[in-house]
């Protein structure tokens, strides 16, 4: 049972340089900070800790001291063909709004998982207890996106809100909403990278500078031979990153076996 | 059963039998009276309005337009109902006879206390969904005057600009919801059916109203 | 009244012998307490959440899951040995029928308990109705799982209504009569519905493409696993109805079904079986020579180290091969310490592949810079199964007790 | 009536009730319920608005919008028109709105009462007692401030003169070795470097874009000579011990054992010499014979640093139009002054000094407050060496003792004699924002307001090539009862009728904006930040290198392993410790459960046999053992194992206490050889399988 790829004439669209990231984790504290994700006591536990984008730390598995380092910041992958979706009973999660972003909607959820077991990424949490905010903490929550209760998985939404302040924006100016310029609307992750290592726009859209960047020799995307068409690309001049981004046989080399995918 | 069979007689038997359908009459019209309106009565809570506010005299004794108080910010984002600050650009002292208008300047005005905060939203919508009134507002600027805006308006909200004081604000004690929320079908009229008030281009995707 | 039988024998099937009622009151009472514990874990689950399990967010199916799988799987005996006496008309199946009945109910409402658990918003669970996605394996089972679980009430109630006091009552005796002459509606409904869900569940694992462990293609909208779940399940379901009478009888030191219909049981079982090593095998080869490379990945690459090692993937291959050779060959089949054996090897593998589609099929890191992490069940889950085996034995000690579970009973045990 | 007809009755009945809207509805608002439980804290609505402001809890004084929604700060957001800081961020400066309300904030003044237990008090109790204390004291009063860039000191350090001690010291930082290095080499101003004009920087030991000099400005800088998917516009070296985050952002990672930066430095200088690379100064001749021992093979023999990797380093500073050297320490402070000395005459040899793209000698900031002591004159004095001396008894303690916005209770090795001079002074008094150790031992402690809620300035942090100058604006309400420690130190000179020259803190920072020729009116309003290239005569500088050859003499620390220590802001400073936000940003290579994580290379967990996961006993030369979790990393040298600094605190939130061991903790104060510099920073550790 294999849904489609979905077609839009928006595609929002991340493109990551990871030779860029340095791993200094601003973009996890931004986003948590800008979609009300509580806090944890022990983040150590990395199974427990709900986090919409992760870093995660490359190596080429040479010994020292040829050995070498990257990081990769995982947001929600907003998959062209979204292997999520088609499994959620209950329709909270659906690929179907202009843009392309992948909706999770936790007052829809009934906590089932199944989608989490379906998302090669991970990109998906699940609120094992009611979040907390200790303190007077929750002072400091945003009003742009509800806070989740227990028992609801949730994911990245690209800053879904920052999509629709922008549309909101731009309707108070006279201007066509679904026509953004680039940078009108950009994910709290992007905003707070020190290193520019993330850069967000349309991809459909010649006017935005992401258009351009996923055609580079060194772009590639996380699974590309799972056929989930993500719609957040990566770069990187190092061949063994580029490696990282999938799985590949011996023999095979990069840019060769997802083409046929 | 079978006791019963020897000493009933076929003439009591009918007897019992229509009885017995008088009593399911009875209860499908009691369990009706109950489903339909002592129950649902119950699980509503009347609650007051911090302050007995006006639209008559603002609207049509001062001539104020709607916008004066609820407009839509540089941003796009709605004003709502007016801050403390803002009805203090006017009420900074007491302007009337009206000892609700003196209560308000006494206890809101002169401490600070916020009453955008303790109003009571009749269309109070919960956290998770997103309403953009902006994006809603195409139509309104055809709109002529406060009757028009009015209208328009209250195609969703209560026509509160021609009362005097506050309708009744009902809340469901269960989930907390005014009984004037509207609710996703509410939503879907328009939003599911894109021709429903000419041609809106409303999306019915979930992100569209939920966030 | 007769002071020599238990002073409940009036409540007995006509003509069996039951043990003192203090005996019995023993019994249940050390179910009850195994069900309270279970019921405190279901209380901390329910009123703190699921991080009281130990699952997590790359483990978020665990021993639920894999529980109620297997229960599921075993419990499919209702329906096949149900499709076969009433449908296909096998008489001597009415003999173990009631049984499978039973045992099909409690495995799904057993289910069904652990499902409201598992689920982390059980109050909405309704939404599974109201909103549900019709492209979703999940919905399907929602669907056919409830509908199914009614049905086996249906089929429950008759027996329930056979107790020998009930029955004197004409209203409930024409109640039950009626409702074995819908038995073959019942069985046909039941046999839709348990096939559809029963493949339904394979399913949800097979469709899961960006889980190269689980994901297998098919025909049409249906993933080779959906085929193999019902064979396993058909396969599995009428040996473990075996199983559990056996165990009956060897607590209770009563026959309660003869070693023809036992054999009968096996020989169905076995025969589903050879259908389903096949193509179990077939499906094992294509994935691990063809599919895996595909996606760029090896068959190594799917096991790591001893919990989630290559023994589990030999050992459930090697425990349907071998049952369906034994039970092939008559004179094997016929040793009856050989013949149970093989039926718990059956069950055993079936139980092992619902395992390890959960939880190795997660375990298993796809994007090549993650780790293999372990999932260790913890006492609440633990708990919750054991609450609902407790239910299991208790509604089968009560319905044992006072129903006429086993026509051949009476018979079977003159002296 | 009789059965049946009851039965007909809840028949009747069951129609009725499912026929009518109540259950259905019930279903419905159980849901709702569910999606708006109450014990969920709900969302603010209001207006939002975006201000821009600077971060005074990130050392790099990252410029930052702060939104708040009705008045409240909600988040922290880069500002692009910040001209120091571009709107690049730090993960601490994004934690900063969420830091304003964390557990670990002081809400209201705190006493000691005698049985060690804290009373809260009122703010005019504790004025009064501020009163009392500072008055009884007379002249023997001290002061330390952990915030070197702002002018609050300047009022804290008039009131102690004026008071007739002088005592107000700096926490230990990177500025203080470079400092004596500097003038070590004749430099007359203040050290700077002009990153932005580079084409090649090698960072010795200095992680630029994690945690040393104006880190959000590199990383700016980073972010634009690297433009996305393009070529790179300056080439980035670093050396370290560890792959860091620095190195993952580097061209070119020098593998370099801790404690070796000079050996590298002086094998770079000869390298670069053989190139025909030697800026004439005086002492060159010397210098040079010097560093000719420091052959390629030698130094990679003392440093690690592969052959090819030294010399590639060497060609890349040489061919490069405009290259620069940086040396730093890992930790931010304890670091040598010899390595600096030896980067500034490495910067020489290449022509990198005193022009653009080079070390720049920069004004020092000046005091506008009456009686304040220079910022120079502050910088070169030694809190280590006044601590130990209070400590052993040499000096007297201080019957008043002043602690501001620093943590030297945590972020000073154990010998550093800060807790006895805190116990041995008659009052100590401690400003800070959140309940940090120092806080802890303090007999009175003062919550101050947070630069997004009161006036405060930034000016130019060390490592910058310009002068920079910004102001914190108030933007929120102070939290609780919290208040501007500005004001507190103002009020405190007037209740004393001592003479600031200034009377707020507005004033006071006019009067800067004033003395650097700032715009002040719209730094005020609208968040200007003032930058000027202000360079001062160039300096006659000289190869001090009897100097650099006395600090090469020191020795290493003994021991099996090196420690070592790696800093991430987003772990927080030791004055704000682990922000809320941050825990998980915390990885597990860095802390697993209560335990610290030791990385270490496959060889070096091979020969202590240990495997990942393992837990090791670290014994340091200073006998503190501490506990961690193995874990393997290639990207580490051999005999080396890593931690994270910012962990194991007593004190502060449920966020950061009880975690894994201070990396502190098994260093030791040494002198450095000829400066007698304290350092620390070093450690040599025995493993052994706990």
């Amino acid at each position: 049972m294999s849904s489609e790829v979905k077609q839009f004439k928006i595609r929002w669209g991340m493109v990551i340089d990871i030779d860029k990231c340095t791993g200094c984790g601003a973009c996890m504290v931004a986003c948590q900070a800008e979609n009300n994700v509580a806090p944890a006591v022990d983040g150590s536990n990395k199974l427990r800790s709900l986090n919409w984008l992760t870093v995660f730390r490359l190596s080429n598995h040479k010994p020292f001291p040829d050995h070498e380092v990257a990081y990769l910041p995982r947001p929600c992958m907003q998959c062209g063909k979204p292997s999520c979706v088609s499994v959620c009973p209950v329709i909270a999660t659906d690929k179907r709004e202009e843009g392309g972003i992948v909706s999770q909607i936790p007052p829809r959820c009934i906590g089932c998982r199944y989608c989490m077991a379906s998302c090669p990424y991970h990109a998906r949490y699940f609120n094992w207890y009611d979040p907390k905010w200790p303190g007077d903490l929750a002072q400091a929550l945003t009003p742009d996106v509800s806070t989740r209760m227990r028992g609801v998985v949730e994911k990245c939404s690209f800053c879904h809100h920052r999509f629709m302040k922008a549309q909101e924006a731009a309707v108070a100016r006279g201007e066509d909403p679904m026509n953004l310029p680039d940078g009108a609307y950009i994910t709290a992750c992007t905003e707070a990278c020190p290193n520019g290592a993330i850069t967000f726009g349309d991809l459909n859209n010649p006017a935005h500078k992401v258009h351009e960047l996923i055609k580079s020799p060194y772009a590639f995307r996380l699974l590309e031979r799972l056929g989930t068409e993500p719609q957040v690309y990566y770069l990187s001049r190092r061949e063994w990153v580029r490696r990282e981004g999938d799985n590949y046989l011996e023999h095979e080399k990069t840019g060769e076996a997802t083409k046929q995918g | 059963m079978e006791e019963r069979n020897n000493t009933t007689t076929p003439a009591t038997a009918a007897k019992k039998c229509s009885c017995g359908w008088g009593a399911f009459v009875v209860g499908l019209v009691v369990a009706l009276i109950l489903g339909w309106w002592v129950l649902p009565n119950l699980m509503k809570e009347t609650k007051k309005q911090p302050i007995a506010f006006s639209h008559v005299e603002h609207v049509q004794n001062q001539g104020m337009t709607c916008e004066q108080c609820h407009f839509v910010r540089a941003d796009g984002s709605f004003s709502g109902t007016p801050t403390t600050a803002q009805c203090a650009e006017c009420h900074f002292t007491v302007l009337g006879s009206n000892p609700e208008e003196a209560r308000f300047v006494r206890e809101y005005v002169q401490t600070g206390r916020e009453i955008k905060s303790e109003w009571l939203v009749y269309q109070k919508q919960p956290d998770n969904v997103f309403f953009s009134h902006a994006l809603h507002f195409g139509p309104l600027a055809e709109l002529k005057g406060p009757k028009e805006t009015a209208e328009f308006c209250s195609r969703c909200h209560l026509n509160v600009a021609e009362t005097d004081v506050p309708p009744v604000y009902r809340e469901n004690r269960l989930s907390g919801y005014s009984e004037n929320t509207m609710l996703m079908w509410g939503c879907e009229r328009c939003h599911a059916e894109h021709m429903a008030m000419g041609n809106t281009n409303a999306s019915n995707a979930c992100f569209t109203c939920h966030k | 009244m007769d002071y020599s039988k238990p002073v409940d024998a009036e409540l007995f099937p006509e003509g069996c012998e039951r043990c003192s009622l203090t005996k019995f009151m023993g019994w249940m009472s050390i179910l009850g307490v195994v069900f309270l514990w279970g019921l405190y874990a279901a209380v901390r689950v329910l009123g703190f959440g699921l991080g009281e399990t130990g699952m997590d967010d790359y483990f978020g199916f665990g021993l639920w899951i894999t529980f109620d799988l297997a229960v599921i799987a075993l419990g499919a005996g209702a329906f096949f040995t149900g499709a076969l006496r009433y449908i296909l008309n096998i008489d001597e199946l009415k003999n173990i029928v009631n049984l499978a009945a039973v045992i099909g109910f409690l495995c799904y409402t057993g289910a069904m308990m652990i499902l409201v658990l598992d689920i982390g918003q059980p109050i909405r669970c309704w939404f599974g109705y109201w909103y549900p996605n019709v492209h979703s394996m999940l919905t399907e089972v929602i669907f056919c799982i409830t509908c199914y679980c009614i049905v086996l009430i249906l089929e429950f109630v008759p027996l329930v209504l056979e107790n020998r006091q009930l029955m004197k009552r004409p209203f409930i005796h024409a109640l039950a009569h009626n409702f074995h002459v819908y038995m073959p509606i019942f069985a046909g409904i039941g046999a839709f519905l348990s096939t559809f869900h029963q493949g339904s569940l394979g399913g949800m694992y097979g469709v899961l493409f960006g889980r190269p462990y689980l994901f297998r293609e098919g025909f049409f909208i249906w993933p080779w696993t959906f085929f193999l779940f019902v064979l396993s399940a058909v396969s599995s379901g009428p040996m473990f109805t075996v199983l559990v009478c056996t165990l009956m009888e060897k607590m209770s030191g009563r026959k309660l079904v003869s070693w023809e219909v036992k054999q009968l049981m096996g020989k169905v079982g076995g025969t589903m079986l050879i259908v389903y090593t096949v193509f179990k095998c077939l499906d094992s080869w294509y994935w691990a020579t063809d599919m895996l490379a595909g996606e760029g990945l090896t068959f190594d690459q799917m096991f790591h180290g001893w919990i989630y090692g290559k023994w589990l993937f030999w050992m459930e291959h090697a425990f349907i091969i071998i049952p369906m050779i034994v039970l092939l060959i008559k004179p094997l089949r016929e040793k009856r310490w050989l013949f149970y054996l093989m039926l718990f090897l059956t069950c055993t593998s079936i139980t092992i592949n619902r395992y390890v589609l959960t939880v190795q099929g997660l375990a298993q890191p796809v994007m090549p810079f993650d780790s293999w992490y372990t999932y260790a069940p913890n006492w609440a889950e633990w708990a919750s199964c054991f609450l609902v085996f407790a239910y299991a034995a208790m509604v089968l000690s009560l319905a044992y007790r006072y129903t006429p579970m086993f026509p051949q009973e009476v018979e079977l045990n003159k002296k | 009536m009789d059965r049946r007809g009851f039965l007909k009755f809840a028949a009747g009945g069951t129609v009725g009730l499912v026929a009518s809207p109540i259950i259905w509805n019930t279903l419905y608002d159980a849901v709702y319920w569910t999606q708006n439980w109450g014990w969920i804290p709900r969302l603010k609505k209001g207006e939002s608005q975006y201000v821009p402001t600077v971060s005074k809890l990130c050392p790099s004084g990252t410029g930052f919008l702060v939104r708040t929604v009705s008045g409240v700060p909600v988040r922290t957001i880069g500002d692009k028109n910040n001209p120091v800081t571009h709107g690049a961020m730090t993960a601490l400066a994004a934690a900063e709105a969420e830091l304003r309300v964390s557990p670990a904030r002081l809400k209201t003044p705190l006493r000691r009462s005698p049985d060690g237990a804290y009373i809260a008090i009122s703010w005019a109790e504790a004025e009064k007692l501020l009163k009392e204390k500072t008055q009884q004291a007379g002249a023997s009063v001290a002061a330390v401030s952990g915030d070197p860039t702002s002018s609050i000191n300047e009022v804290l350090s008039s009131i102690l003169n004026q008071q007739g001690s002088s005592d107000f010291y700096f926490m230990p930082d990177e500025e203080q070795p470079a400092a004596v290095a500097w003038e070590a080499m004749g430099g007359q101003g203040r050290l700077g470097y002009d990153m932005e004009g580079s084409d090649c920087i090698l960072a010795v030991g200095a992680p630029v874009l994690e945690s040393w000099g104006v880190v959000a400005a590199n990383r700016s800088l980073f972010n634009r000579t690297h433009p996305v998917g393009g070529e790179a516009g300056q080439k980035l070296i670093y050396a370290g011990a560890v792959q860091n985050n620095t190195a993952a952002g580097a061209d070119l990672w020098l593998p370099m054992k801790s404690g070796t930066d000079m050996a590298l430095l002086l094998g770079m200088a000869h390298l670069v010499i053989k190139a025909g690379k030697n800026g004439f100064a005086a002492g060159l001749g010397n210098f040079a014979s010097f560093a000719a021992a420091y052959t390629p093979e030698k130094v990679s023999a003392i440093t690690g640093v592969p052959q090819e990797r030294l010399e590639a380093a060497a060609k890349a500073l040489v061919e490069a139009k405009k290259p620069l050297v940086i040396a730093g320490s890992a930790l931010g402070s304890g670091g040598s002054a010899g390595s600096v000395m030896a980067a500034i005459a490495l910067n020489m040899l290449l022509g990198s000094v005193n022009r653009e793209g080079g070390l720049l000698d920069l004004p020092y900031p000046v005091s506008v407050v009456a009686h304040a002591t220079d910022y120079r004159d502050t910088m070169r004095k030694r809190f280590v060496d006044y601590t130990q001396n209070v400590a052993a008894g040499k000096t007297k303690a201080p019957a008043l003792f002043f602690v501001y916005a620093a943590n030297p209770v945590y972020s000073l090795p154990a010998d550093s004699g800060v807790k006895e001079t805190i116990k041995k002074s008659g009052y100590s008094v401690a400003v800070a924002s959140f309940m940090s150790e120092t806080c802890e031992e303090c007999d009175l402690v003062l919550p101050a307001a947070l630069g997004m809620e009161a006036f405060d300035d930034v000016q130019t942090p060390y490592g910058s090539g310009r002068v920079t100058y910004a102001l914190a604006r108030p933007v929120a309400k102070p939290f609780a009862d919290a208040r501007s420690a500005g004001e507190l130190f103002i009020a405190l000179a007037q209740e004393l009728k001592l003479e600031l020259g200034v009377k707020d803190m507005p004033e006071l920072l006019y009067k800067h904006a004033y003395a650097l020729g700032a715009p002040f009116r719209a730094m005020m309003d609208e968040g200007a930040v003032h930058t000027a290239r202000v360079t001062l005569p160039a300096s006659p500088l000289f190869y001090n290198w009897e100097a650099i050859r006395a600090a090469a003499s020191a020795r290493g620390e003994e021991g099996d392993l090196q420690v070592a220590p790696v800093v991430v802001l987003a772990m927080g400073t030791p004055q704000t410790a682990i922000p809320p936000f941050a825990t998980k940003v915390v990885t597990d290579y860095q802390l697993k459960g209560r335990y610290s994580v030791a990385q270490m290379n496959g060889a070096t967990a091979a020969k202590l046999k240990v495997n990942a996961g393992d837990l090791v006993k670290l014994v340091a030369g200073n006998n503190v053992q501490i506990t961690v979790v193995a874990a393997i990393f290639e990207g580490i040298l051999p005999d080396t194992v890593s931690l994270v600094a910012g962990l194991g605190h007593t004190a502060f939130d449920e966020f950061s206490k009880g975690k894994g061991s201070n990396v502190l903790a098994l260093t030791s104060v040494r002198r450095e050889p000829g400066t007698g510099l304290p350092v620390w920073g070093l450690a040599g550790v025995k493993a052994a399988r706990a």
